[in-house]
């Protein structure tokens, strides 16, 4: 047994337990797998068990949505139990391919998506972006996220970012090729070397800037950066903490009518662990014509879309529908025409729902900067 | 008395000497300040200054001195040791008349058996004063850079040598001590070291005509003069601190547990607590009083017991007052006061 | 007099407790020679009588004025040394003892060691004795009136104690009327027994009491003083309606044109009320109050043509120009029971309290149940026509309690027992219903407890092992989803009717009582005793007591006894009619005080204040020490620039020459 | 910018006001770079008032310097104002005197003169060495221009300014009654780098440098009494029962001193730097000083001298104060 | 031979909490260093800064001040105060050259009789690595 074994019950304050069953109780996941997170807590408390637990499957199947950690009344993290063990399978490197991949490739090319870093600002072609300087001053730093620089499918975010800023005439700017990934994933997939060493190398780097607030696009950024980086001399603060902001100082007219029902899917990173739940709907409220309908299950109690949690690397098997497939169905009910988001990998999760429901003709998913950029 | 010449190349060799022989203080830096401290191996002897920051006075009249040390429910009392035989080298002529001023308090009406016996074992060597301070002004009350009062022997910087010109029997002694290492002084030596003396008086850029200040002062007694000097005063105790010729002192018993000690150390009279009277009056109750009494104690009083101002125009206390109290300008203003 | 110290030392063997280690010879010779002793002995025990007689003797004899006993702890025997001097014509505060026992022989086993140690000791204490002042203790007299603040269950049983007792009381309720959580309650647990049956006489006896003047409707402003003499202000708030006039009728609220519109206060929202009201039927005093906050002639100034309710009384007695009036008094004791809060479900968002109708609390299930209650009894989920009754109902514990993440982290105490009641009663009222608990505990703990509990479960109570995580709507049932602990199922529950058993918590207005008295919180922010066991109703300050809530979750038997307790406590000061204050105290050295007023932020007890003194024909401000008030903890003394603030026994000049003595003697 | 004719006129007329006492300001000195507090009575001695560069003194002391001699029966004392010149740092002096209660505030009449500066003297007499005759200086686009007998010499600040205001966070006045020109851009942002430096340095390095410094302290008070904050009528550290510190001049008693001295001005010194200035041998005051202000700094997030409202630091506390230096 | 270095340690116990240890450790028959003399106050509130450098001046060779654990002062609030005094003290005396090892803190409850002995042999322990500390001592240096 190794050192990092033996601190676990200390590292997890794991005694400190009563199993309530908050945290299988609040687990989005329970209904479609055989995890239950407080049966790990429980079970890790004999140290000889350890390397067992992390052979069992499920501890793939958590999407790191925090309701777990939230929820607990004694202010424990069982999510991060669930990555403690992963990390064991790490450090032994039994692990599934396309997670080692993914990891590899954000400590060789900055990103977990095997895209070379020369070409993380390609997105940029076309486009009149400003680009912040280390040790110049700039009121917001803006961090793209990995999967918005290199998928193509989302990158109009980024594009309709920079789109709303230059309209507004907000002090900003881009950091380019040198930025590297927050390494949200890294942590969540159990590759804590990787992410400490990640953590390093990014806080020097955003600390180079002289920049007031770091503004980042990914709710997974924001909530590693705000959380997980206790170095960072600037304010992180999620874009729609921005936008709000342009809007109320009115700084940006959105004057395109948009006769939509929509409907606000709150992305765990965002809402759950930040809080953050009244800026996406002031922005969205500011669109003339639409309309706004909320989910049943709605902010602190909004079901994940299954996208966190490493789980775009990992595939794990499942009883019933996915999740996202659930709030599609649900957006459907409400009789919403467009189901915004707030976050890359909400999208990508709830756009496969999407076109898996076959739904592409009544319904649209989208990024709350699509649809502002397509109005301004 | 004789005269001689030193060598610079041998100065090292006549310091190693004298330090053999007696416990031997020279000017050396101790934190940002210049005092006179034993030479101790790898201390260095600093002599490009006007003069040092605290007299040497502090050699001679310490500012802390054990008269005797008692234990509680005992009547026993130890004394201090003998002290022993010293030399203090590169004392400026003004600090050096200020040493002579001193003298004669201390054997007034009863002779201080500490002081005297330690300014007996201490022989001073001078170092004339060749590059006056800003604020020097030696010249005002009866000194001068080349001045032997109070010296047992005055050293002038000639360049290659160090011409010696003995004082007292004490600085004789001296002499004799190292005959190997000293050459006879010429006519043309005696007459460069008087020259330089002169040129340093020449450039002595400050000074006040004291003629007449120790009868005047009496009638200015009340004159806003000393309130409006004493304004800014903070209170403290730099001008008579390092002053070569303030000697006020006062006893303390210090306890430790059972066991303590009687001394005597430096006071001064601008602080409040002076003259306070255990009745909680005070006959000097603010700075103005005490203020007026510094000047005139170095101007009147002294001049009425001893013949002679109690002040050598060494500077100090114009260099380093903090709010710029200084002490020409009260007695220029004294001066036109009067009239 | 002369008061050149003459030291008489002591040295104790304790049998051989000490002897055994310290060699009590030498010491005593050591001490004999230390300087100003003249007597030094040493005696197998000095705290038995012919110990004390040694010392009493030899102060008589050698005219000793300061003694050392070298012997056990000074907690243990300063008191009975300091009665010993005392006996023999000497001021008590002349006694300096050195604790070679507990800190020496006890810990040391090393011989010559330990007698070193004791050397030091005695001489560190002979150092401090020539040094101490006489101190007088002084006593005040106690003025013969308790403050009892809130008028709940805690305050009434406590007043009425008082009372009868034959002292004052003033009993100052913040609402209109008394009765407080108690009377909100339908049934009680374990008994059954009906809430408003068992209180309503006690109000009523607290309202006619000769003993007892009753402020409602009115707060307690100020407070100052001390123990035995505390001068308070109570601010009695205007009603708009002259209570001497008002029959209680009820015509006003019928006519208001506001009647049924505001929701109740006292059925926590459920039902309505007028602006002018009586909160409840069995009100003490029965006498309505106009809503200032709401009253449309107070809010507006106009209220139609005329306001209604002046017209409606017959008696005459609406007052629209009443005024607040300030009520002052002096009292001896305080009695803080300002009882709790019940925690604001709404925090826990993820049990949609806010957004579904049928997820209610306890304390609403508690005015449904109620005959009295909006519903006159029926559990009911929504009103009027869409009203319906829950066949599935769960009640979740524990909500707000045990729980870090809303900084609940107690227990309530009294959940499992009224979930158990309320779903008893559920059960009795809605006839096959079915009703599940999910629990992470059950403590049934108090008398009965366990058997109510065991009687609720065999009349068919489900007792399901989770706490619930969330709930929300699927079609027209809630969605709870829980996991059972006990089979490690994950699992989503369908019900009608989700009770949420809320924990207690302390007021908010909390603030204002600690201001008020100086008290203080302990880490659930409840009011601190002064020792969780043996002074359960004392708090640090002298002469104010704690009862019920106010103190941490109790049920009504523990608040009631803890009422008693706390009206025993201000009883017995209260009848001994004088109270003695600390010697040690802090005093001012008013020459040399700057006035800075470090001291009088620094005092917990706020007994020091700033005082302007002429000082030799200036106006200068100085500290001065209020000797009543303070309690001798000399952290003004620390804390004071010039060393003007000192406090007696421990003043610096006393302090310092034992350092001198333990830090210098090898 | 200075504007010398505005502050002569507002001196005039704050002397002449009925409820002002006098008026306190710079004038020129009697020689070299010196510059002496100036006591306004009347409004004709404005005429003296000065400020330049070389006004270093922090005139707040003088608010608690005053004596307050025994009154003859049923005078009453002069509770008119006084006025004071107050550069920035003069003025977190006065607030923090109101913070202790030590003065009121409708006994002084606070003039702000913003600062771009004052000189450090030992490095300006070095530059300039044997100047008997009284010389001035202005400030001048960074630099500081020095009128000498041969011709004006202007020399960047870097060179002659005192490390106080190469670092300075405050060369605004916090509090005034009437600020004299308009504000100046704020210098420096201190790190307290020089005492990080120190704080590298080993224990027994530390203790040498420090010995060194206090074995030639002569205990002539002056930090003391120079310092605006150190207003008690009767220090501790002169009284002799009970005696804290002996009157002996040696290392121990020195250092001893020193520590008092520090420790009672922690979370009270505004950093002004009076005490290291008139120290006569030198001893770097505001190192130790300094040290405290970082700690308060850092631990406590309190900066003293800054809001008259706030609670002293050493009369305050908070339950969730650092202490990871208890066992 | 080598005498080995016996410190001499002074300490302030407030008298609720710490002093109420230390007896506690005492009827407890817990054994520790005989090198910690104790001066008894009322409340850790009570200790004057200066008296930690007093005791330094007079000869001890380490200081410890002891008092309840925050919240549970019996006068409420004293140790917060003894808590911020004593923190910026033991940063002034480190920064000084003062070995840390002299100066020490420690919260100590009535019934902690048994820390009270782990606190003791820490100090002192503590106070021996750091040997005498002849710089600062009075007695050596002009009596």
């Amino acid at each position: 047994m190794n050192t990092e074994m033996q601190g676990f019950i200390q590292k997890y304050d794991l005694l400190g337990c009563i199993q309530c069953g908050r945290c299988t109780g609040g687990c989005p996941v329970t209904v479609r797998t055989n995890l239950n997170v407080r049966r790990f807590v429980y079970d890790a408390i004999d140290q000889s068990m350890l390397d067992n637990l992390a052979k069992l499957p499920e501890i793939w199947d958590c999407t790191a949505c925090n309701t777990c950690a939230v929820r607990c009344p004694k202010g424990l993290k069982p999510v991060e139990v669930l990555i403690g063990l992963r990390n064991i399978l790490v450090e032994s490197g039994v692990i599934q391919p396309t997670v080692r991949d993914a990891l590899e490739s954000v400590f060789r090319e900055g990103n977990p998506w095997d895209k070379p870093r020369a070409i993380r600002s390609d997105w940029m072609q076309g486009l009149e972006v400003k680009i912040a300087e280390p040790g110049k001053k700039v009121e917001n730093l803006i961090f793209v996220c990995c999967t918005i620089a290199y998928d193509p499918k989302v990158q109009v975010i980024a594009k309709n970012l920079v789109k709303v800023l230059n309209k507004a005439g907000v002090d900003y700017g881009f950091i380019g090729d040198s930025e590297t990934c927050c390494s949200s994933e890294v942590h969540n997939l159990g590759e804590e070397g990787l992410f400490e060493m990640m953590v390093e190398d990014n806080t020097e780097l955003l600390n180079s800037y002289d920049a007031a607030r770091i503004v980042t696009i990914s709710p997974h950024c924001y909530s590693t950066y705000k959380s997980q980086y206790p170095n960072l001399k600037a304010k992180v603060i999620h874009y729609t903490h921005l936008l709000k902001e342009i809007l109320e100082e009115n700084k940006l007219e959105i004057t395109r009518e948009f006769p939509q029902k929509i409907v606000f899917h709150d992305p765990c990173f965002l809402g759950k662990q930040n809080n953050v739940f009244d800026e996406p709907r002031y922005i969205l409220g500011r669109i003339p014509g639409a309309e706004l309908v909320e989910f049943e299950r709605k902010r602190e109690r909004s079901l994940c879309c299954e996208g966190g949690g490493g789980k775009m690397w990992v595939e794990s098997e499942s009883r019933k529908e996915r999740l996202a497939e659930t709030r599609v169905n649900n957006a459907r009910e409400l009789g919403a025409t467009l189901l915004a988001v707030a976050c890359p990998f909400c999208i990508l999760t709830l756009d496969d729902a999407l076109k898996a429901k076959g739904f592409e003709e009544e319904m649209r998913v989208a990024e709350i900067l699509e649809i502002i950029g397509e109005l301004v | 008395m004789d005269t001689k010449k030193l060598s610079k190349d041998k100065f090292g060799d006549f310091m190693a000497i004298l330090s053999r022989q007696k416990k031997l203080y020279v000017p050396q830096k101790e934190g940002e300040s210049l005092r006179f401290a034993p030479v101790t191996a790898g201390s260095q002897p600093d002599l490009a200054f006007p003069n040092t920051t605290v007299p040497p006075k502090s050699v001679l009249f310490p500012q802390t001195e054990t008269l005797y040390q008692f234990e509680q429910g005992n009547t026993d009392m130890s004394l201090p040791g003998e002290g022993e035989e010293r030399v203090l080298f590169g004392v400026r002529p003004c600090d050096a008349r200020a040493m002579a001023i001193v003298d004669s308090l201390f054997s007034w009406d009863v002779d201080d058996p500490y002081y005297l016996t330690r300014r007996e074992q201490t022989t001073l060597l001078g170092l004339s004063c060749l590059e006056p301070g800003t604020n020097c002004f030696c010249t005002s009350v009866g000194g001068g850079p080349a001045s032997t009062e109070g010296l047992d022997m005055l050293l002038t910087d000639l360049g290659e040598a160090f011409l010696l010109q003995t004082v007292t029997e004490k600085g004789e002694k001296i002499i004799q001590s190292v005959p190997e290492l000293l050459e006879e002084a010429t006519a043309e030596d005696l007459k460069a070291a008087e020259k330089l003396s002169q040129e340093a008086a020449v450039r002595i850029a400050r000074g006040i005509d004291t003629d007449g200040i120790p009868e005047k002062l009496p009638g200015l007694w009340e004159n806003p003069l000393w309130k409006d000097f004493s304004e800014s005063c903070l209170g403290c105790g730099i001008c008579t601190f390092l002053c070569p010729t303030c000697h006020c002192f006062d006893i303390q018993d210090e306890m430790e547990g059972f066991e303590g000690r009687r001394c005597r150390m430096w006071d001064s009279c601008m602080f409040s607590e002076y003259t306070l009277h255990a009745s909680g009056h005070n006959p000097r109750p603010s700075r103005h009083e005490r203020t007026r009494n510094r000047v005139n104690h170095k101007y009147s009083y002294f001049v009425k017991n001893f013949g002679t101002i109690a002040c050598v125009g060494c500077g100090r206390c114009i260099n380093l007052c903090p709010v710029n109290i200084d002490i020409l300008n009260i007695l220029s203003q004294v001066v036109k006061e009067a009239i | 007099m002369n008061n050149k110290p003459k030291i008489g030392v002591y040295v104790c063997h304790c049998g051989i407790n000490i002897a055994k280690t310290v060699d009590v010879n030498t010491v005593t010779e050591f001490a004999s020679h230390l300087p100003n002793v003249k007597v030094a002995r040493n005696y197998s025990y000095m705290c038995s009588d012919p110990g004390q007689l040694l010392i009493r003797e030899d102060i008589k004899n050698e005219g000793l004025n300061r003694v050392v006993v070298a012997s056990c702890s000074p907690r243990m025997h300063e008191l009975t040394f300091r009665k010993t001097l005392a006996e023999a014509g000497l001021n008590p505060y002349y006694l300096e003892m050195a604790n070679i026992r507990e800190q020496c022989s006890w810990v040391h086993e090393e011989g010559e060691r330990a007698t070193g140690k004791a050397k030091k000791l005695v001489a560190a204490a002979v150092s401090k004795v020539r040094l101490l002042e006489p101190l007088q203790e002084k006593e005040v007299d106690v003025e013969p009136a308790t403050l009892i603040i809130g008028g709940g269950i805690a305050g009434i049983q406590a007043a009425l104690d008082i009372a009868n007792a034959g002292f004052k009381v003033y009993l100052v309720e913040k609402t209109p009327s008394v009765g407080g959580r108690m009377s909100q309650l339908d049934k009680t647990f374990p008994t059954l027994d009906c809430s408003a049956c068992i209180l309503t006489p006690k109000m009523v006896d607290v309202a006619s009491h000769p003993n007892i003047e009753l402020f409602t409707y009115s707060q307690v402003e100020e407070v100052s003083g001390f123990v035995g003499n505390f001068q308070v202000k109570v601010r009695k708030k205007a009603r708009y309606v002259d209570v001497d006039k008002c029959t209680g009728c009820g015509a006003c609220a019928q006519e208001c044109r506001l009647s049924g519109r505001i929701p109740s206060e006292f059925d926590v929202g459920m039902g309505k009320r007028a602006a002018i009201y009586l909160p409840f039927p069995q009100a003490v005093p029965a006498k309505y109050t106009i809503d200032s906050q709401r009253c449309l002639f107070l809010t507006r100034g106009k209220c139609g043509k005329s306001p209604k309710c002046v017209d409606a009384c017959a008696a005459g007695a609406i007052n629209f120009e009443q005024k607040d009036e300030i009520a002052e008094f002096k009292v001896g004791a305080i009695i803080v029971a300002t009882g709790f809060d019940v925690f604001d479900a709404s925090r826990k968002p993820e049990y949609g309290y806010n957004d579904y109708v049928n997820v209610i609390t306890s304390l609403e299930l508690e005015r449904l149940v109620s005959a009295s209650g909006p519903t006159g009894g029926s559990v009911m989920i929504g009103t009027g026509e869409d009203a319906s009754v829950p066949r599935e109902i769960a009640f979740i514990k524990c909500v707000g309690s045990r729980d870090k993440s809303v900084g609940n982290e107690y227990c309530s105490r009294v959940c499992c027992m009224y979930t158990a009641k309320l779903a008893h009663l559920v059960e009795e009222k809605i006839p096959g219903a079915n009703v599940r608990v999910y629990y992470m505990d059950v403590r049934a703990f108090g008398k009965g407890f366990e058997e109510f509990y065991d009687r609720v479960r065999r009349e068919g109570i489900r007792y399901i092992r989770g706490n619930p995580s969330e709930i929300f709507k699927r079609g027209d049932k809630l969605v709870i989803k829980v996991e059972n602990t006990l089979t490690s199922t994950p699992m989503e529950d369908e019900v009608d009717l989700v009770v949420l058993g809320v924990g207690l918590e302390p007021r908010k207005d909390a603030r204002e009582i600690i201001d008020l008295l100086r008290l203080s919180q302990s880490a659930d922010r409840f009011f601190l005793e002064a020792h969780p066991k043996l002074a359960p109703v004392d708090t640090a300050t002298d002469g104010v007591f704690l009862a019920g809530c106010a103190q941490g979750p109790k049920d009504i038997p523990d608040t009631v006894a803890q009422a008693k307790g706390a009206a025993s406590s201000a009883l017995v000061l209260l009848s001994s009619g004088r109270v003695k204050v600390q010697a040690q105290i802090s005093f001012v050295n008013e020459a040399t005080c700057r006035g800075c007023g470090f001291c009088v932020e620094i005092c917990p007890y706020g007994a020091i204040e700033l005082v302007t003194v002429n000082r030799m024909g200036h106006q200068v401000s100085v500290a001065r020490v209020n000797e009543a008030l303070c309690k001798g903890c000399g952290a003004c003394a620390a804390g004071c620039l010039s060393g003007s603030v000192q406090q007696k026994s421990f003043m610096d000049r006393q302090i310092l020459p034992q350092i001198a003595v333990l830090g210098g003697m090898r | 910018m200075v504007d010398l004719e505005k502050l002569k006129t507002a001196a005039r007329e704050t002397v002449s006001r009925d409820d002002v006492k006098y008026l306190i300001g710079w004038r020129q000195g009697t020689y070299g770079f010196r510059v002496s507090p100036h006591f306004v009575k009347e409004p004709e001695e404005a005429e003296k008032l000065i400020f330049s560069p070389l006004c270093t003194n922090n005139l707040a002391t003088y608010l608690v310097l005053t004596e307050r001699l025994p009154l003859p029966r049923g005078e009453q004392p002069d509770s008119r104002k006084v006025a004071l010149m107050v550069k920035g740092c003069d003025s977190r002096a006065v607030v923090q005197q109101l913070i202790e209660q030590g003065i009121k505030r409708e006994s002084v009449l606070i003039i702000g003169c913003p600062c771009e500066g004052v000189i450090d003297l030992k490095k300006v007499e070095e530059k300039f060495p044997h100047l008997p005759g009284p010389a001035q200086a202005r400030w001048s686009n960074g630099n500081i221009v020095f009128h000498l007998p041969d011709g004006d010499k202007e020399v960047p600040k870097g060179e002659v300014l005192a490390a106080k205001c190469l670092s300075c966070r405050y060369p605004n006045p916090v509090m005034t009654d009437l600020m004299l020109w308009e504000e100046v851009q704020t210098r420096g942002n201190d790190e307290y780098d020089d005492i990080t430096e120190l704080e590298a340095k080993s224990p027994q390095e530390r203790w040498l440098f420090w010995e060194d410094k206090f074995s030639s302290c002569i205990r002539c008070y002056s930090c003391r009494n120079v310092c605006p904050m150190c207003y008690c009528e009767d220090c501790v550290l002169d009284r002799l029962n009970p005696a804290w510190v002996f009157r002996s001049n040696n290392i121990s008693e020195n250092t001893a001193f020193h520590l008092a001295r520090a420790f009672h001005l922690a979370g009270r010194c505004i950093e002004c730097g009076e005490c290291e200035r008139v120290c006569p041998v030198g001893i770097p005051l505001m190192k130790l000083n300094r040290k405290l202000a970082k700690e308060v700094k850092e631990k406590y997030e309190y900066i003293p001298g800054l809001d008259p409202e706030s609670k002293p630091l050493q009369s305050s506390y908070r339950p969730d104060d650092k202490e990871d230096f208890i066992l | 031979m080598k005498e080995q270095f016996e410190p001499n340690v002074v300490a302030f116990l407030c008298n609720w909490c710490s002093y109420a240890g230390a007896d506690l450790a005492g009827t407890s028959r817990i054994q520790y260093p005989s090198n910690l003399n104790v001066i008894r106050v009322m409340c850790s509130g009570r200790v004057n800064p200066l008296f930690v450098v007093n005791a330094l001046q007079q000869g001890a060779d380490g200081v410890l001040i002891s008092g309840c654990h925050p919240g549970d002062c019996h006068y409420m609030e004293g140790n917060f105060y003894a808590r911020r005094r004593f923190a910026l003290m033991k940063e002034l005396l480190e920064y000084v050259g003062v070995d840390a090892r002299r100066f020490n803190m420690s919260w100590v409850s009535a019934s902690e009789g048994s820390k009270w002995k782990d606190v003791v042999q820490g100090v002192v322990e503590k106070a021996k690595e750091a040997g005498p500390f002849e710089q600062f001592r009075r007695n050596k240096i002009n009596w």
